[in-house]
């Protein structure tokens, strides 16, 4: 068979796509034009785009595991995370046992301004105090907005997935999100 | 109408074109010029063609259309010859032949 | 090689031209014509001042350093986990690629190698990326010269290629997933098979980019035999990557200098063309696409099992002691020349990034094209400015 | 009668104070686009003197080709924005006294011999297809040397033009 | 032309001006809703604008509204008067072309026995108006533009001349309305029930015609004065607002005007078969079916347009005077022996 010219066999791939998505398979209506159902675009407003669970939203702030130890806010890249605490006495853990120094949480902000999404903070919290949610959708339009504190971080809380399954052949195991 | 009408603005045209031609500096404008007369000639040609009912005005208006044609393309690429060689388009400055 | 002589007499007479202008400053009439700061065909904020004559130019220089991050210095106030995330950012397109040398380095010094599943994903996500960045240029080269639907289509199956990196890292375009002696965590289940759909869907995407601009007569009318670069100049000039590979230099990182990735676990070939034309560049870039998907197809097939990360200390202090690893970025060679003083970050970091000498033969290769050709010249050398000023 | 009077008045002035102004103007693009309006108000004329085939020729070669072309050759050259002072030469009182005198005698001559002789409106109009006719009978020999002129200039003009 | 209500002459003018002037933003505001916003959006996988109105199709208004909204910018060298007189002048170009596209046996406005001569004449005047813009917005860009557009349009100008040149041989008049009686009326070799459409005995014609158009209008493998990546848009990178828009509703209006000619001329127009030419019922369904014949035409255009990469500049005069030239003469030849022979 002799070779199509370019030219023609470009504007087949043109007229095919716009093909598919005027008309995409859809049982026998596939005749009549759906081009909400060909397009790959999302209609943002309209229609929300589900990110994957591990996607890297927005951090949740799980407050009663948080010790105010400060690694996160000391290996954050751009410092970003302010924290301030005090100690208190607590309650012994058993009774007659000494009364411990717990560190209490007085402040908690990330500025989302200054935030590189990067992740460190999560990863080097040993207590598994901040998560990942792939919730996207708390733009402001003033700056200083940006800035959730312990309150608001809090909330996120009820959005984070739990953790995903691993891959055959891993041997990471999966952890828990404490609710 | 007049036929003066016509043949009084062919006069005009042929005067400005005139004064362009002698008191312009630039070889372009004075090209400009030229077109200005032949023109002030074309109008006069349909004038008269139509005063005297013949088509032979209209065909000589092209005519001159076809040659004024000619000689921009001609007349352009002299200019620009020109400018390219000298970096001017001024005609005062094209005073080589001058003893 | 007679186009090579003739175009070297060219850019002879011309840069004579051009002393000449600059020495007597005898206005010419030549003009000046600044392609940036900001203009579409420099995606970003690089200018290359062009003296025109007519619509041909006679010098062309790129003025780069409107995007300077400062980077290098940048990571030398921050600890090695934290310079990644800087790190991510230099060639935004293939960020996960950049992570990788940098990380090696650091491995390096400490003596300590990542497990093989970690590589081997590493080297999945490492070809992803690379994938993810030829895609968009297979795209842009398109609207470089004026075809306006090859970019949706890059971007429409660059999507998916992205989601499959933000499914396992979280990131799109900043994945920040690498980390000295392994991964931060393991793929998630599903996704290989996932991804061989996607590798699928972009051979799809590769055979489309041929139909409509490869195959293209006008495509070929304009990239054909424009900003031929012949390899001893590329080689001169640093030129790495598929712009080297097009110039017929048999030139790959991945296969000659394999840092420790699983590239030499898989069946693979690299890709040149002789031309060394923009054509070329293009055609073995495209290449590159296609090979990437096998390399990927073939190394899902055999993720090994096992840890993900090697034993390495909680707080990272890298022992005193130099290190360079540079890989086959999707631009070209990029290296991390990495000083320790045995201190939580980098006493030094040298960044050495592709695009900064590919973009620094155009005023090798731009002298004498018409205007229109730079475009073609610089969409096919395909740069990215944060990686030109880190 | 009237509206043709209107609109010859109309035209005529526009004619007129363009081609003043493109003598007198010191831009040359301004020049460049008097000119166009005296041609384009020309053209109209012609429709006025029922020569349609002559209007449409005068915009389609002078408006759209000739002063394209002029435009092209003024921008090709550099043209500057905003007025040259050297436009005009020293010698333009002269200039202009020659053009007034010439004008002058023309226009009397004109007055003298026509006076207010009318416009024979009620001849025959010739449509396209008349002119046609006469150009490809009586003047056909004219036309070839037309043709044969245009060849001339235009292969005068490459060469004149090429860079080697 | 008397049963139109048989209104004096200058009402009945007023009105068709009326009519056309208002065609020229209804006609790009179609061409843009169908082609530039909603083909090319399903050509690329994409839905287009979907808000505004029904299926986003009130899109453009929003856009002119808003383009209207915008502060009218000059820069500060540009010479002001010629900066903007040009887009008038480039829309009155396209207003010209409407005055003699025949929509139905008595819907013309200006029958003009020169109709095709003229439309060629009117349409070669937007380049001036390009020119002006380029030249007098004092940017390099538009200057360089401006000039390419100038030596594109001037290049193909006369291939468009001569493939007409071909169907006027044919046709045997430069009259528009003529040239729909002559296709409407003609027969191929005895069979006229469809009449002659030129497409089928004029197709190299009719190829050329389009490819010049596509180059007359600066549409994608010839638009290297508009180039965005190179040239930032070209002659019209200066203007904002209002006059942008002028020059945008005039490249669409005129491209309205060109594929109305190409219908007109190859396609056989308003004539339905199976109507005698004068059916005055064809008065209404002629612009129907124009309108039909027009999108048809048009798609083709912004098919091509959305697929191409662009040409270089010397590559499409190379083409214009090496290819296209020499094959519309060879097709006036060969349809002269046709018609002489036949």
């Amino acid at each position: 068979m002799p070779q199509l010219p370019g030219l023609i066999k470009g504007l087949g791939v043109t007229a095919r796509t716009a093909g598919r998505t005027l008309f995409p398979k859809r049982g026998w209506k596939t005749l009549i034009p759906a081009p909400q159902k060909g397009a790959v675009t999302v209609q943002y407003p309209h229609e929300k785009e589900a990110p994957p669970d591990r996607a890297r939203g927005v951090i949740a702030l799980h407050e009663e595991n948080c010790t105010a130890c400060m690694l996160c806010s000391r290996s954050c890249p751009d410092w970003c995370i302010y924290i301030e605490g005090h100690k208190v006495k607590a309650p012994p853990r058993r009774e007659g046992g000494k009364p411990r120094t717990v560190n209490m949480l007085d402040r908690f902000d990330i500025d989302y301004a200054l935030c590189m999404y990067c992740g460190i903070c999560v990863e080097v919290c040993p207590f598994d105090a901040l998560f990942w949610t792939p919730e996207y959708e708390y733009s402001e339009s003033r700056i200083a907005d940006l800035l959730h504190d312990k309150d608001r971080l809090g909330e996120w809380m009820e959005t984070v997935p739990d953790f995903l399954d691993y891959e055959a052949g891993s041997e990471q195991k999966v952890r828990k999100v404490p609710r | 109408m007049l036929l003066n009408q016509f043949l009084i603005l062919g006069a005009v045209l042929f005067a400005t074109g005139v004064y362009g031609v002698l008191a312009r500096r630039n070889g372009v404008m004075v090209l400009m010029s030229i077109e200005l007369m032949l023109n002030a000639v074309n109008i006069n040609l349909v004038a008269f063609g139509m005063q005297h009912g013949v088509v032979s005005g209209q065909v000589f208006a092209l005519f001159v259309i076809a040659v004024a044609a000619a000689e921009v393309g001609v007349g352009l690429a002299i200019v620009l010859l020109l400018y390219r060689n000298r970096t001017s388009i001024d005609v005062e400055d094209f005073d080589l032949m001058r003893g | 090689m007679t186009a090579t002589s003739d175009r070297e007499q060219m850019a002879y007479v011309s840069a004579q031209a051009a002393d000449a202008r600059v020495n007597v400053e005898l206005d010419t009439g030549d003009m000046t014509l600044n392609i940036g700061p900001q203009h579409p065909a420099t995606h970003g904020t690089l200018r290359i001042a062009c003296q025109l004559d007519g619509e041909q130019v006679v010098v062309a220089e790129p003025i780069m350093g409107y995007m300077h991050r400062g980077y290098e210095k940048l990571c030398e106030v921050r600890t090695y986990p934290q310079c990644t995330t800087l790190i991510n950012r230099i060639d935004w397109l293939g960020s996960f690629a950049n992570e990788v040398p940098f990380i090696l380095a650091a491995e390096r010094l400490m003596e300590v190698e990542a497990p093989p599943r970690a590589q081997w994903i590493r080297t999945i996500l490492f070809e992803l990326s690379r994938i993810a960045n030829l895609a968009l240029f297979l795209g842009d080269m398109g609207v470089q010269i004026g075809a306006l639907t090859p970019v949706f289509f890059a971007f429409r199956d660059r999507e998916r290629v992205l989601n499959q990196i933000e499914e396992v890292t979280g990131g799109r375009f900043h994945p920040n997933f690498d980390r000295i002696g392994g991964l931060k965590d393991d793929i998630p289940k599903g996704w290989v098979e996932e991804t061989r759909s996607v590798m699928e869907k972009m051979r799809t995407f590769c055979d489309e980019m041929e139909d409509l601009l490869v195959g293209n007569e006008i495509f070929q009318a304009r990239c054909r035999g424009v900003g031929v670069i012949p390899p001893e100049v590329a080689l001169g000039y640093g030129l790495s990557g598929a712009n080297l590979r097009a110039s017929g230099v048999d030139w790959d990182l991945r296969r000659d200098a394999n840092p420790g990735l699983a590239w030499d676990q898989v069946d693979w070939r690299v890709w040149t063309h002789p031309d060394g034309d923009s054509f070329a560049r293009y055609w073995v870039r495209l290449q590159e696409t296609r090979e990437a998907t096998r390399i990927v197809d073939q190394l899902l097939d055999g993720i090994p099992s096992g840890p993900i990360m090697a034993k390495v200390p909680r707080i990272i202090k890298v022992p005193a002691g130099e290190a360079y690893i540079s890989t086959e970025n999707p631009l070209g060679e990029m290296g991390y020349y990495v000083v320790s003083k045995g201190d939580l970050g980098p006493f030094r970091v040298k960044i050495r990034t592709p695009s900064f000498n590919n973009i620094s033969i155009v005023p090798w290769v731009m002298k004498g094209v018409y205007v229109p050709d730079v475009i073609t010249i610089l969409g096919s050398l395909y740069f990215i400015l944060g990686d030109i000023d880190r | 009668m009237v509206a043709q009077n209107i609109f010859f008045g109309i035209l005529a002035a526009i004619v007129a104070i363009s081609a003043l102004r493109m003598v007198t103007t010191r831009n040359i693009v301004h020049a460049a686009l008097y000119l166009v309006a005296v041609l384009a108000g020309l053209g109209a004329l012609y429709v006025l003197l029922t020569a349609e085939f002559v209007a449409t020729t005068q915009v389609l070669v002078y408006i759209g080709a000739v002063m394209v072309l002029f435009l092209f050759g003024i921008m090709l050259t550099k043209a500057p924005l905003g007025n040259v002072m050297e436009m005009t030469g020293r010698q333009w009182p002269l200039a202009a006294v020659v053009a007034a005198l010439l004008g002058g005698v023309t226009i009397y001559s004109l007055v003298d011999r026509f006076g207010s002789e009318r416009l024979n409106t009620d001849g025959p109009i010739y449509r396209t297809a008349d002119v046609s006719d006469e150009v490809f009978s009586t003047y056909i020999v004219p036309f070839e040397a037309v043709s044969v002129l245009l060849l001339a200039a235009l292969i005068g003009a490459i060469v004149l033009a090429r860079k080697d | 032309m008397t049963s139109l209500l048989a209104l004096p002459y200058w009402q009945e003018t007023g009105i068709k001006l009326g009519l056309a002037l208002a065609v020229i933003p209804t006609t790009s505001l179609i061409l843009v809703y169908l082609f530039l916003f909603k083909m090319m959006a399903f050509m690329q996988s994409r839905l287009g604008p979907n808000d505004t109105g029904p299926y986003g199709s009130l899109q453009l208004i929003a856009e002119a509204i808003k383009f209207l909204q915008k502060e009218d910018i000059h820069p500060e060298q540009a010479d002001r008067r010629v900066f903007r007189m040009a887009p008038v002048v480039v829309l009155a170009s396209t207003f010209l072309l409407y005055v003699v596209l025949p929509a139905g046996p008595d819907a013309i406005v200006q029958n003009l026995d020169t109709g095709v001569f003229y439309a060629m004449a009117v349409s070669s005047l937007s380049v001036l108006g390009i020119l002006m813009a380029g030249w007098a917005s004092a940017n390099k860009y538009a200057l360089l533009g401006g000039l390419r557009a100038a030596g594109q349009l001037i290049a193909y100008e006369l291939p468009l001349i001569l493939a007409v040149m071909g169907v006027v041989i044919q046709a045997e008049t430069l009259n528009l309305q003529d040239i729909v009686v002559a296709q409407a009326t003609g027969e191929i070799f005895g069979f006229g029930a469809i009449g002659n459409p030129f497409i089928l005995t004029q197709f190299i014609a009719f190829l050329i015609f389009m490819i010049a158009a596509q180059a007359e209008l600066t549409q994608t493998p010839f638009d290297m004065p508009v180039a965005e990546t190179e040239l930032v848009g070209g002659f019209h990178i200066e203007y904002t607002g209002f006059r942008f828009l002028l020059f945008f509703m005039a490249e669409f209006g005129t491209a309205f005007a060109f594929a109305a000619l190409a219908s007109v001329m190859f396609l056989g127009g308003w004539w339905i078969p199976g109507f005698e030419v004068d059916d005055n019922i064809l008065n209404v369904l002629g612009p129907g079916v124009m309108l039909g014949k027009i999108l048809l035409v048009a798609f083709f255009i912004f098919w091509v347009r959305f697929t191409y990469p662009r040409l270089r500049e010397d590559q499409l005069q190379k083409f214009a005077w090496k290819v296209l030239i020499p094959l519309s003469l060879a097709n006036i030849v060969l349809t002269g022996i046709f018609k002489v022979v036949f």
